[in-house]
């Protein structure tokens, strides 16, 4: 168990990654307030906080590459590419969303940049991942499959039994652990007597290391690190991200588990100042006025997203029968 | 007299039972942690103080895991009660249950028995395919298991704690619409089931049925929440001179079938209503008993009002196409006549 | 045309789709080691030799998890074929099956598809509660499967073929008296289902029952096993002058509702046979179809000959109470007439 | 991961520990001829050659702890107490037998002395032993429980879900893994990518050792430890015990898929002999006779057990539906 060391990212990379993870946070923090106003149905998990575990790995990622997202799936699917506008109008459940409103939340994804349908099973969606890793290397493409999982995820036995067929088979698969030290309300000392998920790899001889999850550029250099091993056929790694939830696990939770020293000393570690400090500092100097730019740039991308899906229609209730089995391309 | 919702209902069942029996617990994930919500709809919430975190034991996310455990310790003098954050889930411990709780009494000639009641949450609430299930027909179909689905706060309380003193695995499936959740936890679109709820110790026993309605043309056979959609049908069906009887059977295994046959055979007519999809539903079962015990009675098809053969769609459009609507009932009841 | 067991009929089938498809693969437990059995019922016996044992692929004891695997090979390109040892296991991955293969499909908006087979003995063989259950209903409540269950070994390879061509999950049940497994596998109690199987390629198309005998007085309906039972009961029956139509779904989804329908419209009257337990098994869905559907046609109460609800007996002497015997066939068609 | 060193242990111990393992070889070998005959029905899994295994562990138990057996039970029912009437009549499917003829070969047990009724589906017996320790800790009895499982459970979700509990809440449990080399016919290495179990214990900061299966000394020893360590509260064990089946996995089995040499070179590690020419051995000095007296009595109560069952009724068919609830004690 290594921790990866960030290695020096160019500028433009930084900015790219630095822009992934704004838009992933403006984003969501408008889902919150369109939820709060009652425009988006049903719960939300929101990723606030988490946002440079998925822009770090997705940057390591071609669009061809597979992952599955979990029930807090919004950083996943935007980070993976999915459309803004797609993934708003799922939310607000119309025919034009993501899964045309049959999904929801817990459900996005998008193929056409490799993202399975989001499985808010906890656990299971790790097989999946692995099982798009053995197509791969059956098709004989150099595809790589990522399965991003919470900490109390790997207590599950389909995280078991997935790390132990990926690690026998040698399958191009990134496990990244996203551990924000909470299942739900549930303490990480409280469900696991061990110091940490990465140790968990040895089980399976397969690689795994802790990395700092707030630090995109730790955390891409992991994923490059582990994509790279896995593309060239040096079999699947398990990655620990720590970091942590800067929101409640589930539409209002309060969080009244939580101590208020750990939130505290965590939003001082929120990934995002952290990351523009770094943009703004050398060696990168970007000037204030460009990362404005950029807070501009994904306000009105996430403007038209909402703006889009209120426009949108809703599915047609006599259609509610449809899709059950596949129709077709 | 004290009135109660589900929710309410069920926690002052388990209290009771807890402080009656030192070898009753409860387990599960996020039911006893401090600052949390007390399981996924409160039903739980402040149990830990007055027993401790020992006697309301948060697990790790491990379904299989704790539903295995469960059946240990209730093979050894326990009677655990197992919390399940939504129904979807008892996939997850489709073995434990199934091939295990269910079969170990038999398995093992009538010489151990397995004093485990597990909850869970059923029912569509915008959380679409994986969280919105209705499971009972999964349960019901296996021998060993009993089951039963309060509608009311009466019969919750009462059916929880004849659930604890049964010396078999008993489900309890209750309805998220039908908790009365409060605060955070409560549910858009929930039916008010709260009710007068005796303060001394009482039980509903496993297997009796309850009439919600008496009439004499047509019989409803609804459950959770179609039991309020029927009665609603029945009261706008009674102005067209349509005297409806609504019967909500409360336990699903075993099953008071002598209330519906008599019913059946008393008013010609049978409608059996629920959430789940038709195709092998639970109405099945109910409308399959009426036509081979009570054929000569019947005056019309027995039909049923279920839910189309899809997974519950996110949509709030969709899913009001999915729930059996009242419409539909008083559509279908109409038809017979 | 060859004269071919069902194994043997199975085996073809996935060979030849192997060889028309390179995406074809078999995963599963045991079912390509050499020495080995080729799977629990010799079905996969030889296929690694030809295929290799990268598409004849032997996995660790881990069912939820090989089912996973194969619903992420299925969305990506592939086509698995998986085996389950036995049906009793499909509780280990209820959850992969029931809420993720079932349910991507639908929940993507049908932006994906998960062409995938799954492959599970069931039948009771002397092997007891947990090696011996017949669980096709668990599976046609789930929206989103496709189910089969072939009796002869003409529907075995071209049901087989139907289904890896298909571009959803497909469950085929296969029953454990009706393989004609050779030497070691071989069954106690076996029934000859060997029968004559094109050369040349074929399908049988999903969703189309078949009328084993023709008949006017009552309508039989079976499957798997119960379809020999049937037909066997038949004969007898036409002893006493009474003439039985029995027919075999085939397969379960899509249910041939129109030829089942059409049958009992013509007799008037319908006894279902299934091994399964009663209480919410497979027959009730066919007895409360055609009560509702052919109500006005029937002459008799729609009648279900099933196993007593117990799990499956390890005693022989208890287990042959358990399958429906001819004898008990026999005596529900008399009483309806 | 440190290997139980062989403590010395006494004469009669290991006496009884050779009856104990004689009697399982000798029952099984009258099993299989009863099979052969006919005269069991159904399928069997014998235990021949991993008795070292069954007899160590459970001579480190009281007859109030609690054992979880697999779908190859015979011998764990055995060492842990059943009579070997209840067994053969069970397994000859009579109303006599320990699960009155419902439960067959794969299920056997006997409460009375600890045993659940075995679990046939491979992995899920061990979070019901977990439950057995919660109970006995929340009781405040002393208990311990075991489950026994083969390598191949060691895949199955159940088994990390149950290993993580009981490592989280400290519960008096001992992992049994008895490694013969082969699950059904699949071959260790074909699917573990890690040398052995006894390492997965680390993934829950669980203690977890390799002994040689076959030196019923070295297993008892370290049973003994983890019992100890159990009962006084110091939480649970893995002990992977290296065995090899001498006899098919399942009835008529002619091990194909096992190299010659291999199971060659496994019987002459056959622990019957083994354990007998110890006992001949210094310090031990055992006469021939007294060995010789043993296989008598063995062989009577062997004998003893198939005349009782044969002599027993089948159970009755109108009672077909008994059982499926608790009727009472
Ligand atoms: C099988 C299953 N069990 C329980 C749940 C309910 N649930 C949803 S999220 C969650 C906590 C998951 O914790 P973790 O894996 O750490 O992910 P996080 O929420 O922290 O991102 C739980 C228990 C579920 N969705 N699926
Ligand atoms: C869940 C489940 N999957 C598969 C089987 C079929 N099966 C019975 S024994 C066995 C092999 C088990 O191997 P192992 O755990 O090493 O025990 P061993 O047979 O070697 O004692 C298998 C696959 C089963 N009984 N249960
Ligand atoms: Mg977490
Ligand atoms: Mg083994």
């Amino acid at each position: 168990m290594t921790a990866a060391a960030p290695a020096a990212t160019g500028t433009a990379v930084l900015l790219d990654l630095y822009r992934c993870m704004l838009l992933i946070r403006r984003f969501e923090e408008r889902c919150n307030a369109l939820f709060l106003q009652g425009r988006i149905p049903s719960t939300l998990h929101l990723y606030i906080g988490q946002e440079a575990v998925a822009a770090g790995v997705c940057s390591a990622l071609r669009v061809d590459d597979y992952v599955t997202g979990t029930h807090r799936p919004h950083g996943h699917a935007l980070a993976k590419g999915v459309s803004p506008r797609a993934i708003m109008a799922e939310l607000m459940a119309k025919e034009t969303g993501c899964c045309k409103g049959r999904g929801g939340s817990m459900h996005v994804g998008g193929i056409e940049v490799g993202m399975f349908p989001a499985v808010a099973i906890v656990g299971a969606g790790s097989p999946i991942a692995v099982g798009a890793a053995l197509s791969a290397k059956m098709r004989g493409s150099d595809q790589v499959s990522v399965s991003f999982f919470g900490e109390g995820a790997t207590n599950e036995g389909d995280w078991h039994e997935a790390m132990n067929m990926a690690a026998v088979w040698k399958l191009p698969v990134l496990f990244v652990c996203e551990n924000n030290l909470y299942g739900a309300s549930t303490r990480f000392e409280h469900a696991f007597s061990v110091p940490n998920i990465a140790g968990r790899a040895s089980a399976y001889g397969m690689p795994g290391s802790e990395v700092y999850g707030n630090d995109v550029e730790a955390v891409r250099a992991a994923a490059l690190d582990a994509v790279a091993r896995a593309r060239s056929g040096g079999g699947p790694s398990l990655i620990e991200c720590r970091t942590y939830r800067l929101c409640g696990h589930s539409r209002s939770d309060a969080c009244a588990y939580r101590p208020d020293e750990e939130e505290a000393d965590w939003r001082r570690r929120d990934p995002l100042p952290g990351t523009a400090a770094r943009l703004r500092a050398a060696p990168h100097d970007v000037a204030q006025h460009r990362l404005d730019a950029l807070e501009h740039e994904v306000a009105a991308e996430v403007d038209d997203a909402v703006a889009y899906a209120e426009a949108s229609p809703s599915p047609d209730p006599a259609e509610v029968a449809a899709h059950v089995y596949w129709e077709g391309d | 007299m004290a009135v109660l919702t589900i929710a309410e209902a069920l926690r002052d069942g388990i209290r009771e039972e807890m402080r009656r029996d030192p070898t009753v617990f409860c387990l599960g994930e996020d039911i006893g942690v401090a600052g949390g919500w007390g399981g996924a709809f409160t039903v739980t919430l402040g149990l830990a103080d007055e027993f401790g975190h020992d006697r309301v034991l948060d697990t790790p996310i491990s379904e299989s895991g704790f539903c295995g455990v469960a059946i240990g310790a209730a093979m050894t003098g326990m009677r655990p009660i197992a919390d399940v954050q939504y129904g979807d889930f008892l996939f997850c411990m489709m073995d434990q249950l199934a091939n295990q709780a269910a079969k170990m009494t038999y398995m093992s000639g009538g010489t151990v028995k397995v004093p485990l009641v597990i909850r869970a949450p059923v029912g569509s609430t915008r959380r679409g395919a994986q969280h919105a299930q209705t499971l009972e027909v999964f349960f019901t179909h296996v021998p060993g298991l009993k089951v039963v689905a309060p509608s009311t706060a009466y019969d919750a309380k009462g059916l929880l704690k004849a659930a604890v003193r049964d010396d078999n695995p008993v489900l309890i499936f209750e309805h998220k619409l039908l908790y009365g959740s409060k605060g955070a936890r409560s549910e858009k679109g929930a039916v008010m089931s709260a009710g007068e709820v005796p303060d001394e110790d009482y039980i509903v026993p496993i297997g009796a049925g309850a009439i919600r309605r008496e009439g004499r043309d047509v019989t409803l056979v609804g459950k959770l929440l179609t039991v309020y959609r029927a009665i609603e049908a029945a009261e706008r069906l009674a102005a067209d001179g349509i005297d409806a009887e609504v019967i909500d059977p409360r336990s699903l295994v075993p099953l008071d079938r002598a209330l519906i046959l008599e019913s059946v055979r008393k008013t010609g007519r049978l409608v059996v209503v629920e959430e789940d999809n038709q195709m092998h539903g639970w109405a099945a079962e109910i409308v399959a008993l009426a036509a081979a015990e009570a054929f000569w009675w019947l005056d019309a098809p027995p039909v049923r009002v279920s839910a189309p053969d899809v997974p519950p769609p996110f949509a709030p459009v969709l899913e009001a196409e999915y729930v059996p609507s009242v419409e539909r009932i008083l559509a279908a009841v109409r038809a017979l006549f």
